[in-house]
This record gives structure tokens, C-alpha cells and sequence, in this order.
């Protein structure tokens, strides 16, 4: 059995019926512990004070935040090769997701800038290229919602993805080098280096762990509304002309 | 040279409007599409000019065979008459003066006006006008006619009849006689569809 | 190709909409920032370079809804999908004449407005260089946002959404250029960089687009 | 039993609101999706007598 | 009159063209003006309530044209022209839409913005204050313009001509408020005059604008 | 309520087109203008509607009766066709429903799809069906059954002559046979203006 197989809508719709509820699970498991863990029982840094408790949350939506998009590449590409209309739904269903990890990543960090930092925002590299990926996740979703054809949306949406990934990219390494220059990158850039130690390390493992389940969950979800959602239009559409 | 459909079928918005198409016409000849308002008869047109795909079947026509001139003349209302068809012969390779083609729709008075300020029936032979400049052989027009006064619509139709005797093929899709007794008519109601299959996705999803 | 080409840049000079809106939008932005941020020339100057470049991005921003949409709204596009030419040679020639009208003139005009913005002296000629290397991807990928949102309900709003995102690297090496011209700074890279980014997209965008536009039109 | 949150109380609790908020959002917002196509589905079939 | 204001609401809602668009573009205003001036937070802060200021006109600008040229191409404004309102309410109420889509939204993001420019924080309130009171003026004096344009060859540009000129007061006072309220000046004057214009304006220009509508629909 | 046209001249673009207009129209009559394309239809419906002035003489009709519909639709593509008819109404103080417009002219199928997705004919019977939500007693038609079929020309004819027997009148611009055989014609041909006079500035200059 080939992996197409799944890009069967009623094959996925069966499959995922069955995952639904173990993923869920798992999800609320590992976000559980890791958060907990990670809030409660976890010392303060010597620098950073209880504000490194905010890591849990930060670097996970930050990473996830990344991947979501990857994700919406990759599906993008399967649905412009082999026209599978799972994959294209499932990029559609991963966007939403991708721009709350976002949001989640943003609004973590300039809390957290303000306290290490004294202030709520700055222009450095990594928080200018979120705001940019931000732009890109609305600009997809709202391309998807201006058009009424669904496989029109689809093939519009994927060439954007397509393009966008580029730019995206282009846009780091710009961000990047726009800023070096300047006095305040030294200060801003983390210690990223600095072994984190293994008290503040399991515990972030554990919510990294529980917050690629939870995309993973949401985005099964939401296909699965998207598919439904398609069939109803095709559903509608036959019940017009009848 | 020949434009033939085999069993297409075509849709609008994710419905499928029409269905069972089979003909095919030879050079010389003319065939008009009749059915009433929102039959598909526009969307029919555009398959054919290959701005859709078709929901099934299959039709032939050689390359670059094709004039269309739809609802919308596609005139740049700040060009004057003369330039906006001279821009037309030139996309398709003509020779850039298109007198004749003024001529024959009777706009050589109205050649240096604005397209902007012509009246509606002034604009529609200018539309009308370009399918002349493209040199291609198979004209589909969608309702061609469209505001024209009755001399217009006589003289019209000596230019379609013109084109055809001289080897060309023309589908036109209208409401009224164009006195084109010669010209094959296809109705296109017994082909609306009736039971409808949306494409694709649907299916698979059973 | 080349009768698209005049055409389009005869009806940019017609109708004005394109051609004067762009440059006029240019010129008004410059006069507005420091009726708005204050007489300091000091911070002015600083600041010119980045404006300069904001104006230029969104004085092309502003025109691109007209490469498709008005053919596409009176018909033309339908016609010009049909007619001998390649869409995706469609797509770069009309690239090629909103670049005529807006980048270039903008171009042109930016040492003008440099002296507005109290821009340091040594910075004109790179100001010039840069906008020059740096306004065909603006059009290009201008061109690339029209052809996605042609036809679409909320046009407008989309293709400045959709585009200007991707125009962050152009503008960032843009402006780069022209802040290190000024400070005397090494500027090889950014400069290499704005250029590569407009031959990329000048080479690689036009397909996408006229696939774009082929879907869109169905 | 709640930490000692020193100074950055504020930053720290706003974090883990704010993102309780945001995923609660999101969340909250794909259920009532999900529940609202599965109920206008499973009408839509019931009216088009469809398998 | 009420049925006007809910079309043109919902016509700017639905199509995005007119309210999301000034939205959008202030909002990527602000994010394009510090990837273009350069990061330095002292500078931005000084320059912020300049750039949003020029910003929310600039907004206002883009969508003017809507106000009446989309109702003149489709053959609305012919419509409305015979229908039993009179023609100077029928500016009012599209003007007064015009407003609530792009003015009012505008003022509501303004704060958020000024985070990201560093506007010093004693400058919030009166951002949103003078934004409030000044925004009116905008639409008012923009829909006299795009009814003096409306249907001409080369609307597009002539508006932004015709209206710059015009909005350079509100710019002034508007920018000047924010300005002084930050450094904690007194800025009653300003104030008073910004309100007067908007007050001004709204009352006479309806019917200088409904006049030139007449005579470009001759 | 009537309306009388003596020796009325209308120009355009700055020309005079027709001169010497001179007729009365009383409740209950229907008036259809013929001529050419060009010959100025257009341009005396809309003096007519006050859109623009007379180039000479004067025409009286009662104030607010009238209810234009010209070549453009004045359509909403992002509104459906019952917002589209309920703005109209409401602007004209009518009743916000225009049930009975949609019904009349076989659009209540339609009634909630985008005016965008129309396909030409329906776009015009909605453009049309403004004109029984406006109340107004006064129809200047331009051109109405411009993509219309056959049916939907007959289902048209039935509303104005509808219109007419209930008191009202209307003028029609058109170059098809509408079968209101109760109407008067009258052919614009003789009254076109020969000797061209510019108005206004060119005789003050002379
Ligand atoms: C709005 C503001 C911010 C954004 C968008 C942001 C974004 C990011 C991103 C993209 C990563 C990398 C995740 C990965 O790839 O592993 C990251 C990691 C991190 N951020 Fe932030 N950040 C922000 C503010 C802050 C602030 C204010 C601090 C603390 C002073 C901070 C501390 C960290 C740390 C400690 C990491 C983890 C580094 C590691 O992987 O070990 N961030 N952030
Ligand atoms: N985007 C769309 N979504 C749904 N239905 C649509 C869309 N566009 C068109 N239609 C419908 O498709 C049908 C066919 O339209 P088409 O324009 O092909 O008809 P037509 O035969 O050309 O009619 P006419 O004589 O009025 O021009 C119409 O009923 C129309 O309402
Ligand atoms: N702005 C203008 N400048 C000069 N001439 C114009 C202008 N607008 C229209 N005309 C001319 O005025 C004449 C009358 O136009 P009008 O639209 O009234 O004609 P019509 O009788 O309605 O024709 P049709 O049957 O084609 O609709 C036409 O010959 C047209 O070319
Ligand atoms: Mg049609
Ligand atoms: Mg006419």
C-alpha cells in the first residue's frame, strides 16, 4: 500500500477518525508535563531570574511556528505534482495553526523583552523575520478565503507558498545583515551557545514534544473540516443545478 | 482543418451546465449555439477558446486556430479606433493598418475617436472589427450582435458570411436572426445537464 | 510583444493612472515626511535614505493592480490569453512597462527629492544605482502579486498584502546601499545582492505569474 | 503552591496567559468549525437522500 | 441615505478594496519605514508620530478614488444622480463611509503601530486624539477631490495633486499634536484647529462636491 | 404628469446630435426612439433623465418621476442579486423586499448568487428589475433587451406594457422588435442635426 493512499478523502477520513482520539491524548499529556514541570518545579536562572520559565512556551511556538510552514511547503508541492486535494486542505488546515504558533512566539517574546531587555520591541533580526513570517502566514490565509473555487484557491495558494518560501528565506538572511551593523545586535542576540542546563533542558524537550503534537492534532482536525466543507460545496452545488 | 467535439462537457463555478457535445464542423462552414439565457453558452465558448478546461470529453481544433470575441469588446477606451485595432493586428502578426477591416465594419469615419467616446453600438462593431486583423480561421463569437442597429447587424453578418466562403469556421452564440440561413443551428437545451456531477474531488471522496 | 509593450506604456501615459500616480506619490511622500517628522535637518538626513526607498516601494505598490486588472475587467485578458503570445511573455513585457513608467521615472527623479530630505551628498549616486538595480524586481514581483489577485474579490487589499512581504529584501539591501554609500561603508555585498535579486526574479517569476493568470482565468 | 515569581511575576504569568489565550483561540475556534460542518454535512446529506 | 451608508459598508467589507486596503497599508507602512530608516530606537521614536501621521493620510489618499469612480464606471452614479436623494447627501453619506472604513480603523490600530515605531509613551493618547479628530477632515476634503476627478482621463493622478495640497494643514496640526503631547507641551491650539477643519470641512465641502459631480456627469 | 419635448436639441461631446424634438407623452402611452447606431439615443435619454442640459429648446416632465436605465447596469459584482435590488429600493423609498421585481423578472432562483456569477442576460434582467422597485412613473430604457432571449424579451415587453397600463410611461431606445405594437415610434432620422453647430461658446464667438 503506497503512501498515496491517504490522499484518498475517504481513506484519511477513516484513518484519522481512529488517530483522533490517541493523538489528542498524547497531546494533552505531554503539554501537561512539560508545562507543568517546566512552571513548577524548574529553579530560576541566576541571570534571568522566573522569566526563563517563559522558554516552555517561547521556543517551542517559535520552532513550530517554522515548521508549520514547512509543513505548508511540502504539502503545497505534493498537491501541485500529484493534485492530491487531501494535501492541498491539509496546507490550507496547517495555516491557521502556523500563525497562532506565531502569535504565541511574538507575544511570549516581547513579554519577555521587556523585563531583559526594557522594552516591548525591538528591530532585532529574529523578532523582524517573525513579524515578516506573520505577514506571509496572513497573506496565505487570506488568499485562501478571497477566492471562492476550491481548486482554483488551491492552485493559487500553492504557487504563493511556493514563491513566498523563497522570499521567506531571502527575508531572514536580509534581516540579518541589516541588522549586524548596528550597535544593538550584539546585546539583543541570545545566548543561544550557552549550554542550556539539564534542569531547564528535559522539561523544554517535554513541551517541544507536546507542542509539535498539538500541531499535529489541530492540523488532522481542521483537514477533516476541510474536507467535509468541500464535500458539502460539491453536495450544494449538485442540489442548485438539480 | 477542422474544430470537432467528441461527448464534452462543460462547467461554470463547479457545476457542470452542459453535456454530450458531439459535432464537428469543416471549413466553410458556420454553426450557431441557441439556448436561453445561462445555458452556457459563454462558458461553452470559453472551453473552446481554451480559458477552461472541459469537465469531460474532449474536443480538437489545430493550434492557434482560434479568434474569440466575448461579451466584453476588450477596447482601451483612452486609444483612439485606429489604434486600438492596429494594437490587435500587431499581437496577432497582421500587417498594422487594418483600413480593410474598418472599412467592413463601416468605422473609417470614426477612425481617430476616441474608443471612449463612441456610442455602444460604435463600440461593439469596433469589437467586432479586430476579428478581422487576427487572420486566424475559426471565429467564436458570443453574441456578436449585441446593440448593433439592423444595418449594423446586415453588414455584420455579410462579414461573417465573407469569412466563412472563404474557408473560415465560425460558432456563434446569439438570441436573434442573423440571417445566416446557410449556417448549421445547435441547440443547446436538450444537452443541459441534468443529473450533475461536480469534478474530481467528489468522487473520490465516496 | 513589442506592440504590448507601446501599448501598454501609451496607455500609462493616457490615462495617467500608472505613470503620474507613482511619481507624483514619490515626490508628495518626500514633501510630507518632513512636513510631518519636523524640520531637523540632522535627522532628516538619516533618515532620507530609508524613505527614499519606502516611497519608491510604495509608489510602485500603488500602480500595480492596473497590469492586470484593467485588461482583465474590459476583457482584454481573455483576448490576450488567446491571441500568439506566450502569457508568460505577457507577463514580463507588461513587467517591463510598469518598470518603464514607475521605476525608471522614480529613478530619475530621487536625487531631486534627495535634496528635500537634506540626503548627505555622498549618497545621490548610490541612491541612483540602487533604486536603478533595484526597481525591476519591484516590478517583476509587483507583476507576480497582480497576476495571483487578478479577478479576485478583494483585489486590492490582497496584492498589497501578498506583495509587499516579498519586497522586504529588495528594500532592505536598497536602503543598505544608500546608508553605507553615505557612511563611506563597504557596500559590495548589498548591492550584488539587490541586483541578483532582480535577475532572479526577472527570470524565474514570469512563469509562475502566467500560470497564476491561467488559473485565474478559468 | 505556586512559585516564587519574583519581579518578573508579571512577564511570566502574562506569557503563560497569553498563550493559554492564543491556543485556547485557536483550538476553540477549530471545534466550533469542526462541529458546525459536521452538523450543516450530515443535514445536507439527510435533505439529498445521498448513501 | 441609510441604505447608501450600509452599501458602501458593505461594498468596502466584501471587496476589501477600500477598508482593508488603508488598513494594510498603514500597517506595512509601519513595518517597511524601520526595515528602511535602520533599527536605532531613539531615532525611530522621534520620527513616529511624522511617519504615522503621513501614514494614516496616505491611507486615506489610496482609497479615494473608490469613493465615486467605481460607482461612475458601472453605471451607479448615473443611477444615484436621478434617484430622489439630493446629490450633496449622497457625498456626505459616501464620505462619512469613507470614514468609518479607513479613518476610524486607522485611529483604532494607530496605538499598536506606535509600539513598533517606539512612540514614547506619554504620545498614545494623544495620537488616538488627534487621529480622531483629524481623520474626518481627510475623507471630507478626499471625497470633494475624487468628485472634482471623478470620470476625467487622468483621474488618478489629479487627485493625489489635487488633494496633497489640501491635506497638508490637517498633516501639519495632526503631526504637531502628537508631537507636543510627547514632550508634554501645550498643545491646545493645535488641537482646536485640527477639530475646526474637520468641523469646516464637513459642512461646506458636500456641496462644492456635489456641484462638480453635476457637471462631470454632463 | 406628462412629458413634452418642444424643439428640444441635444448634443454630445460638444456637438449637436438631434434638434428639433418635439412630442408629448401622456400616461398609459409608450414612446420607442429609432434610429441608427450613433444617432444619438443615448444622449436624448439622458438629457431627458437631467443628466445633461438641452443644446436648444426645453422638455418638461413633472420632478422626480424618473427612472433611468441605461447601456451599464449600475451592478454590485460582490453584492447578490438581492442586496443589489434591496439598495435600489431602499434609495427610492420603496420597500426593501423586491420580491415581486425579482419574481417579475425570473430571477428569484438567483436571488442569492453574487451579481458577478450572472451570466450576461441575467446581469441585464436584474439591471432591469431596478426599475419596478424605483415606483417612479417615468422609464427611459436604453437598449434593455441588449442579451436578453426570447423569452425573457417577452417577459420584458409584458412588464412595461404592465407598467403602461397602470398609468405609467415609458420612452425605449431600441433596435429589436419588443411586440409593444400599441406603442408609438419615433425615428430620430429626420430630426439629425445636418449643419453641425457647436453650442454655446461657438455662436457667442462668432
Ligand atoms: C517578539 C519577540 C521574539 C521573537 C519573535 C523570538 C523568536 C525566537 C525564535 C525564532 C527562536 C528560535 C527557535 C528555534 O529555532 O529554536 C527563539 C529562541 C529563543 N528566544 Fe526568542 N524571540 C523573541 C524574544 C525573545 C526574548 C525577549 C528573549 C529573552 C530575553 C528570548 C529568548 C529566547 C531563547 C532563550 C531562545 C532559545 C534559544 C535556544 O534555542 O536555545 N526571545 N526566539
Ligand atoms: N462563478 C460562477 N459560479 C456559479 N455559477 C456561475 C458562475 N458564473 C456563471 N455561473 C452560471 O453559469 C451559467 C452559465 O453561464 P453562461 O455565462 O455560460 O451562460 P450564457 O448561456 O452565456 O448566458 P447568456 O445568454 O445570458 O449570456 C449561468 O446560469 C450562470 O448563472
Ligand atoms: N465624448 C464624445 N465626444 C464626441 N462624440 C461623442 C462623444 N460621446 C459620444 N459621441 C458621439 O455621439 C453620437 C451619439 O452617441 P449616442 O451614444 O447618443 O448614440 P446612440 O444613438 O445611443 O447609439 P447606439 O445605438 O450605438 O447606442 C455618436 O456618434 C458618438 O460617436
Ligand atoms: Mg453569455
Ligand atoms: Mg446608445
Amino acid at each position: 500500500m503506497s503512501i498515496w493512499e491517504y490522499a484518498n478523502p475517504k481513506k484519511f477520513m477513516a484513518l484519522s477518525a481512529g488517530a483522533l482520539p490517541w493523538t489528542v491524548g498524547l497531546t494533552v499529556l505531554l503539554l501537561a508535563t512539560g508545562l507543568v514541570w517546566g512552571f513548577f518545579f524548574t529553579p530560576d536562572d541566576y541571570r534571568q531570574g522566573s522569566t526563563v520559565k517563559i522558554i516552555y512556551l517561547h521556543v517551542p511556538a517559535a520552532m513550530m511556528a517554522i515548521n508549520a510552514w514547512i509543513m505548508m511547503l511540502v504539502t503545497s508541492l505534493i498537491w501541485i505534482i500529484r493534485r492530491h486535494h487531501v494535501s492541498a486542505l491539509a496546507a490550507k488546515a496547517a495555516a491557521p495553526v502556523g500563525l497562532t504558533f506565531t502569535l504565541v512566539a511574538l507575544v511570549t517574546g516581547a513579554l519577555w523583552g521587556q523585563p531583559m531587555w526594557g522594552t516591548w520591541w525591538a528591530w532585532d533580526p529574529r523578532l523582524t523575520s517573525f513579524l515578516i513570517l506573520t505577514l506571509f502566514y496572513l497573506g496565505y490565509i487570506a488568499l485562501w478565503a478571497a477566492i471562492e473555487d476550491p481548486d482554483t484557491a488551491a492552485d493559487l495558494t500553492s504557487i504563493l507558498c511556493l514563491v513566498g518560501s523563497v522570499f521567506a528565506l531571502l527575508s531572514r538572511y536580509a534581516v540579518n545583515f541589516w541588522n549586524q551593523g548596528l550597535h544593538q545586535g550584539a546585546s539583543l542576540s541570545l545566548d543561544k551557545q550557552e549550554n542550556v542546563a539539564d534542569v531547564f533542558w528535559l522539561p523544554l524537550v517535554v513541551s517541544i514534544a507536546g507542542f509539535i503534537l498539538l500541531f499535529f492534532t489541530m492540523v488532522l482536525l481542521r483537514t477533516r473540516t476541510e474536507i467535509r466543507s468541500r464535500r458539502l460545496k460539491a453536495l450544494l452545488a449538485r442540489e442548485r443545478v438539480a | 482543418m477542422f474544430l470537432s467535439l467528441s461527448s464534452l462537457a462543460v462547467a461554470r463555478g463547479g457545476v457542470t451546465l452542459l453535456q454530450g457535445l458531439s459535432f464537428r464542423l469543416l471549413p466553410g462552414q458556420a454553426l450557431i449555439l441557441r439556448g436561453p439565457n445561462g445555458s452556457g453558452k459563454t462558458s461553452l465558448l470559453r472551453t473552446l477558446a481554451g480559458l477552461q478546461p472541459p469537465a469531460g470529453g474532449s474536443y480538437h481544433l489545430p493550434p492557434d486556430s482560434v479568434a474569440y470575441a466575448a461579451h466584453a469588446d476588450g477596447l482601451k477606451s483612452t486609444l483612439t479606433v485606429a489604434e486600438n485595432l492596429a494594437f490587435w493586428a500587431r499581437i496577432y502578426g497582421g500587417p498594422a493598418d487594418g483600413d480593410h477591416a474598418l472599412a467592413a465594419m463601416d468605422l473609417t469615419p470614426l477612425a481617430r475617436r476616441r474608443a471612449g467616446d463612441l456610442s455602444a453600438g460604435q463600440k461593439r462593431r469596433l469589437g467586432l472589427a479586430r476579428l478581422l486583423v487576427t487572420g486566424r480561421p475559426l471565429w467564436l463569437l458570443d453574441e456578436p450582435t449585441v446593440s448593433l442597429d439592423l444595418a449594423s447587424v446586415a453588414l455584420f453578418a455579410d462579414v461573417v458570411r465573407d469569412h466563412v466562403s472563404k474557408g473560415g469556421l465560425a460558432v456563434i452564440a446569439t438570441h436573434v436572426d442573423l440571417g445566416l440561413s446557410e449556417a448549421a443551428v445547435l441547440d443547446l437545451d436538450p444537452h443541459r445537464a441534468r443529473a450533475i456531477q461536480s469534478s474530481g474531488f467528489d468522487e473520490a471522496f465516496a | 510583444m513589442k506592440a504590448l509593450l507601446l501599448r501598454d506604456l501609451r496607455l500609462a501615459l493616457r490615462s495617467g493612472g500608472g505613470f503620474g500616480l507613482g511619481l507624483a506619490f514619490f515626490f508628495l511622500l518626500s514633501v510630507l515626511v518632513p512636513l510631518g517628522v519636523g524640520p531637523e535637518g540632522g535627522m532628516l538626513g538619516r533618515i532620507a535614505p530609508g524613505i527614499l526607498w519606502v516611497g519608491a516601494l510604495l509608489a510602485c505598490l500603488l500602480s500595480l493592480d492596473r497590469i492586470f486588472a484593467l485588461d482583465q475587467e474590459d476583457g482584454s485578458l481573455d483576448l490576450l490569453a488567446t491571441a500568439p503570445i506566450p502569457l508568460e511573455a505577457v507577463v514580463a513585457v507588461k513587467a517591463c512597462a510598469h518598470w518603464l513608467v514607475t521605476g525608471l521615472p522614480l529613478t530619475l527623479i530621487a536625487p531631486g527629492l534627495g535634496v528635500l530630505l537634506n540626503l548627505p551628498p555622498g549618497g545621490y549616486g548610490w541612491l541612483v544605482l540602487s533604486l536603478f538595480l533595484g526597481t525591476p524586481a519591484l516590478s517583476v514581483i509587483g507583476a507576480f502579486g497582480a497576476a495571483v489577485t487578478v479577478g479576485l474579490r478583494r483585489g486590492g487589499l490582497l496584492l498589497s498584502l501578498l506583495v509587499l512581504p516579498l519586497y522586504v529584501p529588495t528594500l532592505i539591501f536598497g536602503a543598505e546601499v544608500v546608508r553605507r554609500g553615505t557612511g563611506g561603508m563597504a557596500l559590495a555585498t548589498p548591492l550584488a545582492l539587490l541586483a541578483a535579486i532582480s535577475l532572479g526574479a526577472a527570470a524565474l517569476l514570469p512563469f509562475a505569474a502566467a500560470s497564476a493568470i491561467r488559473v485565474n482565468l478559468r | 503552591m505556586m512559585p516564587e515569581l519574583g519581579k518578573y511575576a508579571g512577564a511570566v504569568l502574562g506569557s503563560y496567559a497569553a498563550t493559554a489565550v492564543l491556543i485556547a483561540g485557536l483550538v476553540g475556534l477549530t471545534l466550533w468549525q469542526s462541529v458546525r460542518m459536521k452538523r450543516a454535512l450530515a443535514e445536507a446529506e439527510a435533505r439529498l437522500g445521498d448513501k
